[in-house]
């Protein structure tokens, strides 16, 4: 394989955020995230960017979007115990409507819980982690290759929307060396920018599309910026109708273009009547388990969402209306599941394997699994 | 002779805070300070936390952040790290500084980033009603110390020193002109500033601690300052005095000062962000 | 000053006791020397310009009991009592000090007196020192005292012993009636020995002493009895004295406008009234038909010429000598001019412009900062007598009204019920004040649930007459400690709930303890406690200073009226900026507190130490 | 008047020892053999105000006073009670000045023209008839030897220059009245008056010549929360806030633009600026009048 | 799919991460997919430490071992650890130092660590001793392949001391078999 490389997950990330444009780091050690920052600081630099190890997760993702907002194409990594420091603030991107890329790489929770062992169960904190009612986008790999594609993707929905994206992975795949082959090139979306009259400049006032125009601190537009509930003007309002309207509009920029932020794969659910819902590295399991199980004769597919969050409730509900069962496995005690369930809304049974002692589910669990699953239908 | 409320959106005036309160005083100061300097209004960031004083970001016209409660060192040094040419100046209040802040300041003063923080110290926590702020003098009653605080306060500018800021100052609201003196020299001074300014809450703390409205305790702060009991103290009948209306002197002015290497963020060469 | 401590200056005399020798003393020294060599055992009085010094001068005798009493009333009680049990008693106020006193003063006439009772009222024509210029021979008339005037410091001293002993010879008190020029006037007075008067006990005598109405309606006709023997006295004494030769003119006079007449006419002759009442009309008469044209001068009322009118003898007096104001030298030169009894004397070149000097609260003056924080509270402040009284003059302008000792708390009490104030009121009043005639005031204030608050500026000391102990320091004024009045407690006492002290150098504190006294209903007390800077003690610190550069001229420093602050040569803004006297500074640290730049400091040796609050 | 009468004034401000030095004048006299009337004010007046004490001496006084145009010399220890007290001074009589000035606070009082009240140093404003002048510098004389509160001895040295007394009795009349301890400094002090030589007079700093005018003070009623802290802080009480809380300006004439009332505003509402028209200098000062 | 799967552990200090990554790349640099797995955390701090490779000729699914084909043990812990876990068909390469009891017949004792203290004077070369025997038992990559990676992966100035191991534990190999 030309040009292939043998790349750890977390230095994907670190590539393909400098693919994207990133020129700001701020983090704060935390396994099994800490390599992204180690390799940051050796490669920003020499990309223009600038790095800083921040004294917590809280003032990390703080000095990521006051960076934002001074232009930069900002990120910050972390793993659980971080991200839950960091919810004040992607609060407050959301909020304030300021791009910026948060990578969490799982491990084992609750509280500091397992550091070096794989975990899916920050996916429901991705979404809800935050208080008040707001959007989500979150994206999963599940390989070190989609690492470096979705971290792309990340910096770009987060430009696009104005709104803090998720990049969201466990620990064997922020560790595992897997051979990766770059693209040259990759496409950089940016944040939208105004072009009118920096007196008349409205700084939350939106097109059509729900993004307004953003521009840099030191561009010459002078504006507020406030996590609280705020006007067109960006002034704090308590206006019930103009708070209605923030909020509404903050959470249908994203919900409205769910097609242009929505990724899904699937593999050979034409016939199947077992389909196994996985994300991340049990995706990888999934595949593996589906070939096997189809060697052996047994109709299952596999649908696995690259965007976990807006969660593609249209197409698991479609795959639910064709097969007879949907596997959901996960590590964690269920937390996609619920959804899995609302998408299904009855049209297929579902049936968890799920697991959350720091251990892989493996290809093996889920044949198995599906051979139960199996037998259940015979 | 400019008019400092060519600065002020003001659409949003008045602002919010209560009668009396030095806030916008020490708003006004700065925004003389700035006029000093003669600073373009598209490149002066002002962040701000959570509370009363971080409020004032949001009455003047320029780049402003009101950021979350504390935080406002850090998003500061996200903004100076990746656009060195803006004026980044952060206000805060005590309980945003120094206590859920706590964290972030001093770490920006150790590691000496070129921004100025004000550090609005009224005593108490404001905006939620009065409750005690790790800046309650001992005794002093708040919404949280009924029967009055039993704790030890901070003194902010020794522990900023203490964090390794290579400018701490202190002022008082009831100067003014010192403040904004003051202000410009902790603009100009290359490396982290940090000015704390004794403000006051007449509608919390003067009215708990029975010190009366704005006008008093701007009275009260100036005779804080001076030391009243320093001289003459040995002089009769001053064992009468309360203990309560005889303050201690407090140090005012630029406390220190040093040049220390500035802190960039880590950067490639030649570059300077986007 | 003692006749110890002027003996080396002895011209002739003993040697150890200074007795013959001549010294200088003052008219209030020498008043004093007089009681002593009368044998005086007890001297009270109340401090009063120009009286204040005639006790101080002897209050370093052990062998006499020399006191300050509470207020001239008192003091008069004292001596009267004193008198009644068996010693000779001096009794001494100022001019005003008898309208106190005068209660007792009426009726001592009709007691009479145990061993000899001399009352001495200081009178203060011209007001260098006072809130009136009343004449106080009239309450010899009222009351029917004999009244004596010396003229200057040696008739002082010897008209003092000759009052002693005309109170006994003729059971009166006596009332020696001085001036502010003979009060403060120097002269050489020759000293003479002391003559014991060792107590002749008290006798019970109810009839004389106990002045119910029926007693009373038998002392009175002894009175007239007593007066018509003194008028056959003054005829005849030595106290009236006539000189010169020329009779073209002749003059009746008395006290120390008969030494500016004399100097004006040295060769008139005069008739010099030592003793004023009762009046020697006959002497006067036989004197008026000696002369081609008879005046009168005196200083004040027409009191003498009244009478001697009365009498229907010709005489002019008034109408060439001002009525309102002091004599001198050049009004009595000018009088005569008037009269045409000298020719017009040379014309003076009058003295050029100069800058008006009105007196002021001293610099570092405790009282200062209160009046500041009163104006500022726009206060309808009663005042009453003492240096705070100055706090009406500008810039402070803090005083509305200022009337007798004691009658601010009762006048703020009016003012309250009037409903006609502008703004709150309250009454202030100094501690000795206070003491002397505030209580009953408060008391008033209390009992009728004033809506006001008093502020009684406490600084230890009776500060306007120079530094005079009274009963709230703790230390008499022969310099042993007593028990002190504490002011806190006897407003509590009295019924007052809102008491508060609070440090006057504390600009804040004061504003906001005045404040909340105001705002609380019925009668409050603030009370000030920082001690004179003048006296007894002077108090300084190191001096503040203006640094020039951080001055900007605001002004707000002037606003105290500090004398030590002035404007200085340079400006900010077309506006001034301030110095200050390092000489005069007492560094009190009120304009340090009123200086919005916060421009003016200590001194550089102590700015470090002040300036970190180290 | 007796004709064997002389006069003396001594003159001062409360607080300058003139009283001390009058009793060192009348004890030096009486030493000399005269008879002597010394008289002085007390009380109020020394708070600050004029003071002084006039001295006769003589075979026999009578008139404790001096009449005018009588005194043979006027010590004025401060240069403007030179003034107030110089008509009393005889013709061909002596003018012991100290160039000290003290100036009183109401002489810093007309804030519009910034013009102090206080004479010029200047030996003929004492007047056209023939005097003896002698303007020292006590304080500085004083000083130098080491305690400048011995600065009226200074004075009296200059004093007795002009008097027939012998200076043994001046000496000890200051060593029985000076304060313990300070006998020493006071008559080296008295012996360097008897031989000073005439003070150089300070030329005179001009008044600033820009004058700013009353201001104009913008309030912004709408913003205004009544807080009190302008009116509280204006040093010429030109602003009131009612008992509606609503802020007036009660004197607009007396604002002398310092501005504190705009610094110390926290919500912006006051402005002060320059007025657009400046009053000339000349005509303040005469509007201002003559001092009260 | 042909997928094989190796696991190099020991002792924290005994180089078995950079083996396993020498490994991958090599699998890599002969055009096959590699993926390289480590544990993390306290274990890597001298305690037990351990390096996963899979091999295969096309994507790989799953990434982690399922079923070693060959471990190599260089501590008694890591292979008593380890041990248990293989499957029948698995192959076992252990130190000389610490062969456990109950050894089978198939499992090859080779003194890896003392050939590496030979060569380096220390211990820290003992994955790469580890991986020339690999090398030789498997042929998973070439020899020359897997002495490129071995070039591409150590500092300069230590390659040819960690090639000179890298032939150390062919050797050992070659001369087990003769």
């Amino acid at each position: 394989m030309s040009g292939a490389k043998l790349v750890q997950g977390n230095e994907a990330c670190v590539r393909g955020a400098l693919a994207a444009g990133c020129n700001f780091y701020a983090g704060y050690p935390i396994t099994p995230s800490s390599e992204i920052a180690e390799l940051m600081v050796r490669f920003l630099p020499d990309a223009g960017g600038v790095f800083v190890q921040m004294e917590d997760e809280i003032a990390s993702l703080a000095t990521v979007i006051g960076a934002s907002l001074a232009g930069s194409r900002a990120m910050t990594a972390t793993s659980g115990p971080g991200f839950s420091l960091m919810q004040e603030h992607i609060g407050f991107a959301t909020m304030a409507e300021v791009p910026c890329v948060v990578v969490n790489v799982m491990r084992g929770g609750p509280s500091t819980g397992l550091p070096t062992s794989p975990s899916q169960g920050d996916v429901m904190q991705a979404r809800w982690g935050t208080h008040g009612d707001h959007p989500s986008i979150v994206l999963a790999p599940s390989s070190v290759g989609e690492v470096f594609n979705l971290t792309v993707k990340a910096f770009n929905l987060a430009e696009r929307f104005r709104t803090p994206v998720t990049l969201i992975y466990d620990e064997i795949i922020g560790h595992t060396r897997e051979s990766v082959v770059f693209p040259d090139s990759v496409d950089v979306i940016s944040r939208p920018r105004p072009n009118g009259d920096p007196s008349t400049f409205l700084p939350k006032a939106a097109p059509p599309d729900g993004v307004p125009p953003m521009p840099a601190f030191g561009d010459g537009y002078r504006f507020h910026v406030t996590g609280l509930t705020h006007d067109e003007r960006g002034f704090p309002t308590t206006d019930p109708g103009q708070a209605g309207a923030l909020i509404t509009r903050i959470h249908d920029k994203v919900t409205n273009h769910q097609e242009e932020i929505t990724e899904i794969e699937t593999l050979m659910l034409d016939d199947a009547e077992i389909a196994i819902f996985a994300y991340g590295i049990v995706g990888r399991s999934a595949h593996e388990a589906v070939l096997r199980a189809r060697e052996a004769g047994i109709r299952v597919g596999m649908i696995r969402p690259l965007t976990l969050w807006p969660f593609p409730y249209h197409q698991v509900g479609e795959v639910a209306a064709q097969v007879d069962t949907l596997l959901v496995a996960e590590m964690n005690l269920g937390q996609l599941i619920g959804e899995v369930e609302r998408a299904a809304a009855g049209r297929s049974e579902i049936v968890g394997h799920l697991r959350a002692d720091g251990e892989p589910i493996t290809p093996t669990d889920l044949v198995a699994a599906i051979s139960g699953a199996g037998a259940v239908r015979t | 002779m400019t008019d400092v409320r060519d600065h002020l959106r003001e659409w949003a005036m008045p602002h919010v805070l209560c009668p009396g309160c030095a806030h916008g005083i020490v708003l006004r100061s700065f925004l003389e300070a700035v006029d000093e300097q003669e600073i373009d209004r598209n490149r002066l960031a002002m962040v701000a936390g959570i509370g009363c004083s971080s409020r004032l970001v949001g009455y003047v016209d320029f780049c402003t952040l009101h950021g979350t409660h504390g935080r406002a060192p850090a998003f500061a040094t996200g903004l100076k790290m990746a656009r060195p040419e803006l004026h980044v100046v952060v206000v805060t209040g005590d309980g945003d500084g120094l206590a859920i802040g706590a964290n972030h300041l001093i770490h920006a003063a150790r590691r000496n980033i070129d921004i100025t923080v004000l550090l609005l110290n009224n005593s108490i926590y404001g905006m939620t009603g009065g409750q005690a702020a790790p800046t309650t003098p001992t005794g002093a009653v708040a919404s949280t110390t009924p029967g009055g605080n039993t704790e030890p306060n901070f003194d902010a500018c020794k522990l900023l020193i203490g964090a390794g800021a290579s400018f701490v100052a202190r002022v008082l609201a009831a100067n003014p002109i010192e403040m904004t003196r003051v202000m410009v020299e902790g603009m100009t001074h290359s490396g982290f500033s940090f000015i704390e300014v004794v403000s006051d809450c007449p509608e919390y703390y003067g009215r708990y601690n029975g010190m009366g409205g704005g006008a008093d305790m701007l009275t009260w702060m100036a005779g804080r300052e001076v030391g009243v009991t320093g001289p003459l103290s040995s002089k009769r009948f001053v064992n009468h005095v309360p203990s309560s209306t005889a303050p201690p002197g407090m140090a005012t002015g630029i406390i220190q000062r040093e040049e220390r290497p500035v802190f960039t963020g880590v950067h490639g060469e030649g570059s300077h962000g986007p | 000053m003692t006749v110890d401590t002027i003996a080396d200056s002895e011209v002739e005399g003993d040697a150890d006791t200074g007795i013959g020798s001549r010294v200088l003393l003052s008219g209030n020294e020498a008043v004093a020397r007089g009681a002593v060599e009368a044998g005086v055992l007890v001297a009270t009085g109340y401090p009063g310009t120009p009286s204040t010094e005639i006790l101080e001068s002897i209050a370093d005798r052990d062998d006499i009991d020399v006191r300050w009493a509470t207020n001239e009333k008192v003091a008069l009680d004292v001596a009267l009592g004193a008198s009644l049990g068996g010693v000779r008693a001096l009794a001494t106020m100022k001019h005003v000090g008898l309208n106190v006193a005068s209660d007792t003063f009426m009726t001592t006439a009709y007691t009479g007196v145990g061993a000899g009772l001399v009352i001495v009222t200081a009178d203060d024509p011209g007001m260098h020192s006072s809130q009136n210029e009343q004449d106080n021979r009239g309450f010899a008339r009222m009351a029917g005292v004999p009244l004596l005037e010396p003229a200057d410091s040696s008739e002082a001293r010897e008209y003092t012993t000759i009052a002693f002993a005309i109170s006994e010879e003729f059971d009166t008190p006596v009332l020696v009636r001085t001036t502010t020029r003979v009060s403060h006037n120097r002269g050489l007075v020759r000293l003479g020995p002391r003559i014991e008067h060792p107590t002749t006990g008290f006798t019970r005598d109810p009839r004389k002493y106990v002045m119910i109405p029926s007693h009373a309606r038998l002392r009175r006709p002894e009175m007239l009895k007593r007066l018509e023997r003194l008028t056959g006295y003054v005829e005849a004494s030595p106290l009236t004295v006539e000189s010169g030769r020329s009779s073209d003119i002749g003059v009746v006079t008395s006290g120390i406008a008969h030494n500016y007449v004399r100097e004006a006419l040295p060769d008139a002759k005069i008739l010099k009234l030592g003793m004023s009442y009762p009046v020697p009309i006959k002497a006067i008469r036989a004197f008026a038909e000696s002369v081609d044209r008879l005046l009168v001068v005196e200083e004040l009322d027409p009191y003498l010429e009244n009478d001697i009118l009365a009498a229907g003898i010709a005489v002019e007096g008034k109408a060439f000598f001002s009525q309102a104001g002091e004599l001198g030298p050049d009004a009595v030169r000018r009088g005569f001019a008037t009269a045409l009894a000298l020719p017009d004397g040379p014309t003076i070149e009058p003295a050029p412009p100069t800058v008006a000097r009105p007196p002021l609260m001293c610099p570092g003056c405790p009282h200062t900062p209160p009046f500041l924080a009163l104006r500022r509270l726009g206060a309808v402040v009663t005042g009453d007598i003492g240096c705070y009284t100055l706090a009406a003059l500008a810039p402070l302008s803090a005083m509305d009204t200022c009337v007798a000792m004691g009658s601010s708390i009762g006048m703020a009490a009016g003012m309250a019920a009037s409903g006609g104030a502008q703004g709150p009121v309250v009454a202030t009043i100094g501690d000795s004040t206070f003491l002397h005639g505030g209580i009953p005031g408060l008391v008033d204030a209390v009992y009728n649930q004033a809506d006001i608050t008093v502020l009684i500026l406490d600084n230890g000391t009776v500060a306007m007459t120079g530094g005079q102990e009274h009963p709230g320091t703790g230390i008499t004024l022969q310099e042993s400690e007593t028990t002190p009045v504490d002011l806190l407690a006897l407003c509590r006492a009295l019924g007052v709930d809102d008491v508060r002290v609070v440090d006057p150098y504390d600009l804040g504190a004061t504003y906001g303890a005045l404040e909340a006294a105001i705002a609380s209903p019925g009668p409050s007390v603030v009370i000030t406690n920082r001690p004179c800077v003048e006296a007894p003690t002077k108090v300084r610190d190191r001096p503040y200073e203006v640094i020039a550069d951080a001055c900007t001229a605001c002004q707000a420093c002037m606003t105290a009226g500090c004398p030590s602050i002035v404007w200085s040569d340079e400006t900010f803004e077309g506006r001034r900026k301030v110095s200050i006297d390092p000489i005069t500074c007492t560094g009190c640290t009120l304009c340090a507190q009123l200086c919005p730049p916060l421009a003016i400091l200590p001194t550089p040796s102590s700015e470090i130490e002040v300036r970190t609050g180290v | 008047m007796s004709d064997d009468s002389s006069g003396l004034l001594l003159a001062g401000v409360g607080g300058q020892g003139v009283i001390l030095a009058g009793m060192i004048v009348a004890d030096a006299l009486v030493r000399a053999g005269h008879d002597v009337k010394q008289s002085e004010v007390h009380g109020m007046a020394q708070r600050g105000g004029s003071v002084f004490s006039h001295i006769r001496w003589g075979s026999s006084v009578d008139s404790p006073l001096v009449p005018l145009g009588s005194a043979e010399v006027l010590a004025a220890f401060e240069w403007a009670e030179a003034l107030r007290w110089v008509e009393y001074v005889r013709e061909g009589g002596a003018v012991v000045a100290d160039l000290r000035t003290i100036v009183p606070p109401g002489s810093c009082t007309d804030r519009r023209s910034w013009s102090i009240r206080y004479p010029d140093i200047d030996p003929d404003l004492l007047g056209r008839r023939t005097l003896k002048t002698r303007i020292v510098d006590a304080s500085s004389t004083a000083a130098e030897l080491g305690n400048i509160r011995a600065a009226n001895s200074v004075i009296l040295g200059s004093v007795a220059a002009f008097l027939d007394i012998e200076h043994v009795h001046w000496e000890a009349a200051i060593e029985r009245l000076v304060p313990a301890g300070t006998e020493a400094v006071n008559l080296t002090s008295f012996r360097a008056g008897c031989e000073v030589v005439e003070a150089s007079i300070p030329p005179r700093p001009a008044d600033p010549d820009g004058f700013p005018g009353p201001h104009e003070i913008d309030i912004r009623h709408e913003w205004c929360k009544g807080c009190d802290i302008c009116s509280r802080v204006c040093p010429e009480y030109c602003l009131e806030v009612g008992i509606d809380g609503e802020l007036a300006l009660v004197d607009a004439e007396a604002c002398t633009g310092c501005r504190l009332c705009e610094l110390l505003c926290p919500d912006f509402a006051i402005a002060v600026s320059p007025p657009t028209e400046n009053v000339s200098r000349g005509e303040l000062v005469a509007s201002a009048g003559d001092p009260p | 799919m042909d997928r094989s799967e190796y696991r190099i552990a020991g002792a924290g200090g005994q180089g078995v991460v950079t083996a396993g990554r020498i490994l991958a790349e090599a699998a890599i640099l002969s055009g096959a997919e590699a993926i390289h797995n480590q544990v993390y955390g306290p274990q890597s701090r001298g305690g037990a430490s351990r390096s996963d490779v899979v091999i295969a000729t096309e994507r790989i699914g799953y990434p982690l071992a399922e079923e070693i084909d060959l471990l190599v043990a260089l501590s008694g812990e890591a292979c008593s650890r380890y041990h248990p876990e293989l499957a029948d068909r698995s192959r076992l390469v252990v130190d000389s130092r610490c062969v456990p009891t109950d050894l089978r017949t198939s499992d090859r004792p080779y003194p890896i660590v003392d050939t590496a203290r030979s060569v380096s004077g220390g211990q820290l070369v003992s994955g790469v001793v580890a991986l020339g025997v690999l090398q030789a038992l498997t042929g998973v990559v070439e020899a020359a392949t897997l002495c490129r990676a071995v070039a591409d992966r150590v500092p300069t100035r230590h390659c040819e001391m960690n090639l000179e191991a890298l032939e150390a534990g062919m050797r050992l190999v070659a001369g087990d078999e003769r």
